[in-house]
């Protein structure tokens, strides 16, 4: 266990054993280098010590062709190393379609994390094995940065913004959280575990009946459900209703498609523009609308923003008001699942 | 003190004539910014503006007929200036490619 | 100062006052003012990393508050970086060794040169009075929104601070720079220049270009908080990233700034111990520039985790590992230049040596951390720590020892003792990986910085490091004593006690107030070591001959 | 006699070396000062082009004849500053003295009107500290009048600094201390005018005209 330790921490992702794959080539390629270079200066050291006999140096200016050498031969190799960081790094920006989606917010100095299904926990993050999942983020105040050295990721945690992060879990068992990023006094203390689960257990954890590690009760509603309490409360509802006709241009269906704005730009429906249609809406105006939606900066938290960003994505899933389907993985979800591209 | 030989008369004329430039220049940019050129209105302003500034550098400034090495220089720091803003625009205009925030 | 042989007038018995110091503009005198000013910041930079290490002797956070923890490391990080490291060679051994290296009388504006020890001076105690009246916790790289709306300390004054200090340095950069272009001794062309003048030539570009921009980005910071610009603030509708651009475009070109001198002394040290010609003296030149300017375009690998675009990652990447290739050139150069050799193992060296052996491991660590990734996972752990240290700590200021000893009988006229000398320069070798090594094991299993508390199985290296960091305290206490008692006490040195090449060891040490008693015109090329010596052994034979 | 000699520093091997020096000095500052405006410079671009329409809005708010006078009265003050400093070199100490008067007069006409500007825009509700406007996207209307702020605030410094440099210069003017073989005091003061004269040669556009039809 030290000893592993004083290699590696746990490997408990599909990324862990890539990362340390490269981690371990550069630790040859640049030991060996090291050795070498090392190797040369001690025996130089040595042998070409002074001496009576040798009190000064050969007449040597240089050699052009040694040059080039020392100069390609690195460049050739770091480049192999440049390819083969970015192939991992590329990987990692990509959450597969599938993932299983959790939204994360940090804070001074908690992270607040909030399950699809309407589970929520303070400084714990239960997940199943062997699914991807990926995390929406974002911050109320600070940077701070979502950080599990078992899975070898990180992402910092921005305000204003969503960062996204995603890993898949390969062995269950508990793992530290840190929040990697200084954002104050107690920021060596913004951290908890992650739980990995047998997907059964999961399960049940998801439904209350806790098994294992804490977390708060759920509150009963799922994002998607407080999203659209919200998007009654908040009075959304009034201009964007269903059908076409209100203030507001209706909201089914429009996620993952691109819109058309004011300026004759287009954009795509994803998080950061719901958001921002939200908190600022003046900021990307949709064409054949007026510029009449107010600002709700301010009056919704980062948790509630999350879920009316869930309502709307969740009306174009199929599984809203768009087609009454009980169950969204029940209906050939290709056209509109989620997260996919819709051309 | 400079090599050059220095003709006060053609010093001023210089002069008058680097300022007639400019102020037909400014007229020229603000005229330009109130007609709609669509994307080529920044090109355009830009373009006036940098000529300006080539006509102070060149004749006010003594840039032309002084050391190549003050032009090295002064363009090593419009060199860095570029590579300043350059990254960032790189940054900020690469950002929603993937449609993945935060990528 | 009174030896028998000194009678003749040097720039320090020149005049006694305190105001012939105070309003000196002699470079060498300047030098002399920087030297004792970074040394007291070195120390209170020491004492906070004494404190650090103490602190994580153990899990729990029990020597300190967070908040006190947090300043600790802030004050640590400003005042090595800012005022110790950044001004360190160049402004004492660069001043110092400048004008002597091209045969000039001065640098080309004295009074500029004072001038920038004063805002330097200002700007630091600025700096120090703020940190230790209210402290200030954002770490030393200030990043926004934090420093700008939620840090509860004083980010005023310390800003304030940084960007006076950030002019001592411009202002450095600026005279070396025209001082190197327009005062060469006749003779002195572009390519018979010492070595160590490339490095601070290419270092003073950085200066230059980089400088302004941290000095414009922590006054935005400051005018933030003042009145609220929120030109980085998300809540303001900027952009805390940009900041990071900001920060780090000015923040990684430094690191530049910290170690090109460096390389510039190590490029005097090695051909010097080893009586050889430096070998691929063009390349070793070329490669400093190319480091200046490539390293403009590398600052965004310390945004690898942020949301910067992913595409300008791997721009940023690629050139990251570009960056490198000049390192490498030169760190082979140098093993190369001791081949067939006469290598001697006087302290110079053995600083050298130990400079080569930590440069490389620091460097040979940032190719971890280029490698997106890789760095995805030890970015803001004690991995970077270890790498930082390892090139700032093992590289430049093992080779700012080196320089020290090697021009301290130029600068001061007197031998230090070579025994303490050589036990000093092991001392820190040895304290030094002990305290650093450990942090990349630290970093890799998971430990992230800036940690107060952390969990217990990390133990076992903090204790090994705070282990280490005493024995280096003890190592960099050693050299304090044992130059301070030269001074009194050390054999006079004579002009040129290594045998080296160059024009400031041809006057006497130390040296007359106006280094040059005749402008002196250059024949030769630079270490031409082999030719020396044949020309003193010929010397001497001739003598003999007459005789 | 001797004070020629005086006025060669003794570091310098001769007046042209020490005239070299102090110009390309200057101009190696300018370069710094690039970078300094550049950082400034660079948010703007960036946050330009990230709120393309709401900085266009903004930029709406500025007062484009008063940016028109304050350009024509500056570059004005270029002119008058290449003229004292032709002045100089001829060695006429007379209107030396009026041009750099005549050139701190238009600067601090330029000042005026900035000044003025500014008050207005406080009144409007505009100052980052005193931000009350309450159009659409206020958020990012107020980051592009901080970004005006900064930049002509910087801008307005430097020109500030200036006038005191060239009051400094005017009084060494009167004392006698230039003739024909040694005014690079002046020369250099002029380098700087003429660059403050620049940065706002770009500012005016990109502030005031960008985008500004329709
Ligand atoms: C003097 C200071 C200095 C220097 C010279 C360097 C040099 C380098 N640095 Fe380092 N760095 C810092 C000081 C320095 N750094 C600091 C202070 C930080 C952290 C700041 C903070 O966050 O607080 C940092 C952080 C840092 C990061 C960000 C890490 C993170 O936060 O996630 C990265 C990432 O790419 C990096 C990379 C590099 C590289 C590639 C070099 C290269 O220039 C190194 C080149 C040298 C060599 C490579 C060795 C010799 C080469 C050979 C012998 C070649 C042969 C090799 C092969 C073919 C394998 N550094
Ligand atoms: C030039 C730069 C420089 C130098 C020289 C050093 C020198 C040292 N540094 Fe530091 N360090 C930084 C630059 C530097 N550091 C930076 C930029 C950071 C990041 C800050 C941030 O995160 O914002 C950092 C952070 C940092 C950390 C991480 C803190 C954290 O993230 O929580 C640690 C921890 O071990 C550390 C340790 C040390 C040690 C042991 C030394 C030793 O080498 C110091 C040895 C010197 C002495 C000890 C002084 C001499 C002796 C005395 C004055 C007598 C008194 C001493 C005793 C009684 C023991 N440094
Ligand atoms: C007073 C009317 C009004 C209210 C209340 C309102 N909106 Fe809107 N909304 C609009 C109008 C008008 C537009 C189109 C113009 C624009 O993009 O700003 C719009 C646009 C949008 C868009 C972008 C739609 C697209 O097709 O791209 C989203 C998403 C949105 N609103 C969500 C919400 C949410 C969530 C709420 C409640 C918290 C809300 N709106 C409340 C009027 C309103
Ligand atoms: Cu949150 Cu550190
Ligand atoms: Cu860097």
């Amino acid at each position: 266990m030290l000893l592993s330790l004083f290699l590696f921490p746990p490997q408990a992702s599909t990324n862990a054993p890539e990362v340390d794959a490269l981690y371990l080539f550069l630790v040859a390629l640049c030991g060996l280098t090291a050795l070498g270079v090392i190797t040369a200066m001690t025996f130089f050291a040595i042998r070409y010590r002074r001496t009576p006999e040798n009190v000064v140096g050969h007449d040597i200016h240089g050699s052009t062709a040694l040059e080039i050498f020392w100069t390609a031969i690195p460049f050739l190799i770091l480049m192999f190393v440049f390819a083969w960081g970015a192939s991992l790094y590329f990987k990692l920006s990509r959450p597969p379609e599938d993932a299983m989606e959790v939204f994360v917010v940090g804070r001074q100095w908690m992270w607040k994390i909030q399950h699809m299904e309407g589970r929520r926990e303070i400084n714990a993050l239960h997940v199943p094995v062997g699914r991807p999942i990926k995390l929406t983020m974002t911050s109320e105040d600070v940077i701070h940065s979502f950080y599990i050295p078992a899975f070898r990721v990180k992402a910092d945690v921005v305000p204003g913004r969503y960062t996204t992060l995603w890993f898949q879990p390969t062995k269950p068992g508990e793992y530290h959280l840190f929040c990697a990023e200084y954002c104050g006094t107690e920021h060596s203390r913004m951290g908890g575990s992650v739980i990995v689960m047998q997907p059964a257990e999961y399960e049940a954890w998801l439904a209350g009946t806790q098994t294992a590690g804490g977390g708060t009760p759920s509150s009963g509603l799922t994002p998607v459900q407080l999203g659209r309490k919200l998007f009654v409360e908040k009075a959304c509802a009034t201009c964007h209703l269903n059908t076409p006709g209100g203030v507001g241009p209706v909201l089914v269906g429009i996620y993952g498609r691109q819109v058309e704005l004011a300026t004759g730009a287009t954009v795509k429906v994803d998080e950061a523009y719901v958001r921002e249609s939200i908190l600022t809406p003046m900021a990307k105006v949709v064409k054949g609308f007026p510029p009449a939606m107010p600002t709700f900066g301010g009056q919704l938290t980062e948790e509630q923003v999350m879920s009316l960003i869930a309502y709307v994505k969740s009306l174009s899933d199929g599984g809203d008001a768009a087609a009454p389907a009980p169950h969204s993985g029940a209906a050939p979800a290709a056209p509109t699942a989620p997260g996919a591209p819709a051309n | 003190m400079s090599k050059h030989r220095y003709d006060p008369q053609a010093t001023v004329r210089a002069y008058i004539m680097v300022f007639a430039c400019l102020m037909i220049f400014t007229a020229l940019t603000v005229a330009a910014a109130f007609v709609d050129l669509g994307a080529m209105n920044n090109a355009v302003a830009m373009a006036i503006a940098a000529t300006k500034a080539v006509l102070v550098a060149m004749i006010f400034m003594h840039l032309r007929g002084g050391s190549p090495l003050n032009v090295l220089w002064i363009s090593s720091g419009i060199f860095g200036f570029v590579i300043m803003i350059a990254f960032p625009l790189l940054d900020l205009l690469s950002r929603n490619i993937l449609g993945i925030p935060g990528k | 100062m009174q030896t028998s042989e000194a009678k003749k007038v040097n720039y320090l018995s020149a005049q006694h006052t305190v105001a012939s110091w105070l309003l000196t503009i002699d470079h060498k005198r300047i030098a002399i003012l920087y030297l004792v000013s970074i040394t007291v910041m070195f120390l209170i930079g020491g004492l906070m990393a004494a404190a650090i290490r103490a602190e994580l002797l153990t899990p729990a956070g029990d020597l300190m508050g967070s908040d006190t923890y947090n300043k600790a490391f802030t004050l640590h990080g400003i005042v090595m970086v800012f005022f110790f490291l950044i001004p360190s060679i160049p402004a004492t051994l660069g001043n110092f060794l400048v004008p002597l290296m091209i045969g000039a009388k001065d640098l080309a504006f004295p009074r500029i040169n004072l001038l920038s020890w004063y805002i330097y001076m200002v700007g630091a105690t600025i700096g120090i009075v703020a940190t230790v009246t209210g402290g200030l916790d954002t770490g030393w790289t200030l990043y926004t929104p934090y420093s700008t709306a939620y840090a509860t300390t004083n980010v005023v004054m310390p800003a304030i601070g940084l960007f006076i200090t950030g002019f001592s340095s411009i202002l450095t950069g600026l005279n070396f720079i025209v001082t190197i272009h327009k005062m060469r001794a006749p003779g002195m062309t572009w390519f018979r220049l010492p070595l160590f003048i490339w490095a601070q030539y290419a270092t003073s570009i950085v200066m230059i270009l980089a400088t302004p921009v941290i000095a414009i980005t922590v006054l935005m910071v400051a005018i933030d908080r003042g009145l609220g610009l929120g030109i980085f603030d998300p809540k303001a509708g900027g952009d805390p990233v940009l900041f990071q651009h900001l920060f780090w475009f000015y923040s990684h070109p430094a690191v530049y700034i910290m170690i090109l001198p460096a390389m510039g002394v190590i490029s005097e040290v090695i051909p010097c111990f080893s009586k050889k010609r430096i070998f691929g003296y063009n390349f070793i030149a070329a490669s400093s520039l190319s480091i200046a300017i490539i390293g403009f375009f590398v600052w965004g690998h310390h945004l690898f985790t942020t949301p910067q675009s992913m595409y300008a990652a791997m721009a940023f990447s690629i050139i990251t590992f570009a960056v490198a290739v000049p390192s490498a050139v030169k760190t082979f150069n140098w093993t190369a230049t001791m081949y067939r050799g006469s290598v001697s193992f006087e302290a110079p060296m053995i600083y050298a040596f130990g400079f080569m052996g930590l440069f490389l491991v620091g460097g040979l660590t940032g190719l971890f951390l280029g490698a997106l990734g890789l760095d995805l996972h030890v970015h803001d752990t004690y991995f970077v720590v270890a790498h930082f240290h390892y090139i700032m700590v093992g590289g430049a200021i093992m080779a700012y020892m080196a320089g020290l000893h090697f021009w301290w009988p130029k600068m001061t006229g007197r031998m230090y003792p070579e025994g303490p000398a050589k036990a000093a320069a092991l001392l820190i070798f040895v304290g030094f990986n002990l305290t650093f090594f450990p942090q990349f094991l630290a970093g890799y299993a998971g430990m992230p910085r800036r940690y107060h508390y952390y969990p217990p199985e990390f133990q076992i290296f903090n204790v090994l490091s705070t282990a280490g960091s005493s024995i280096l305290a003890l190592g960099y206490l050693l050299p304090l004593g044992y130059l301070l008692w030269s001074l009194r006490y050390g054999r006079a040195a004579g002009r040129n006690p290594w045998g080296a090449t160059g024009l400031e060891w041809m006057i006497d040490s130390p040296p007359s107030p106006h280094n040059f008693d005749e402008t002196p015109v250059v024949t030769w090329e630079p270490y031409d070591y082999p030719d020396a010596h044949r020309r003193t052994a010929e010397h001497a034979a001739s003598e003999a001959a007459r005789v | 006699m001797s004070e020629i000699a005086s006025r060669l520093q003794h570091h310098f091997a001769n007046e042209e070396q020490q005239y070299d020096a102090a110009t390309f000095g200057m101009w190696v500052f300018l370069v710094t000062e690039i970078m300094f405006f550049g950082g400034l410079l660079t948010a703007y671009v960036v946050y330009r082009t990230a709120y393309p329409e709401v900085f266009a809005t903004a930029s709406h708010h500025l007062n484009v004849y008063l940016g028109t006078f304050n350009t024509i009265v500056l570059i004005g003050s270029s002119l008058t500053m290449a003229m004292a400093v032709h002045s100089a070199r001829l060695n006429q100490r007379q209107k030396l003295a009026v041009y750099l008067i005549l050139t701190m007069i238009l600067g601090s006409v330029f000042l005026g009107v900035k000044a003025y500007e500014y008050t207005h825009k406080w009144h409007e509700g505009l100052f980052p500290g005193n931000f009350f406007y309450a159009g659409p996207d206020a958020v990012h209307q107020r980051l592009f009048f901080s970004v005006y702020f900064a930049l002509t605030g910087l801008h307005a410094t430097h020109m500030i600094i200036g006038i005191g440099i060239m009051l400094v210069i005017l009084r060494m003017s009167m004392k006698g201390r230039f003739d024909e073989t040694w005014y690079t005091p002046v020369e250099i003061t002029g380098l700087y005018w003429h660059f403050v004269d620049l940065v706002w040669i770009f500012l005016f556009p990109l502030l005031y005209l960008i985008q500004r039809h329709g």
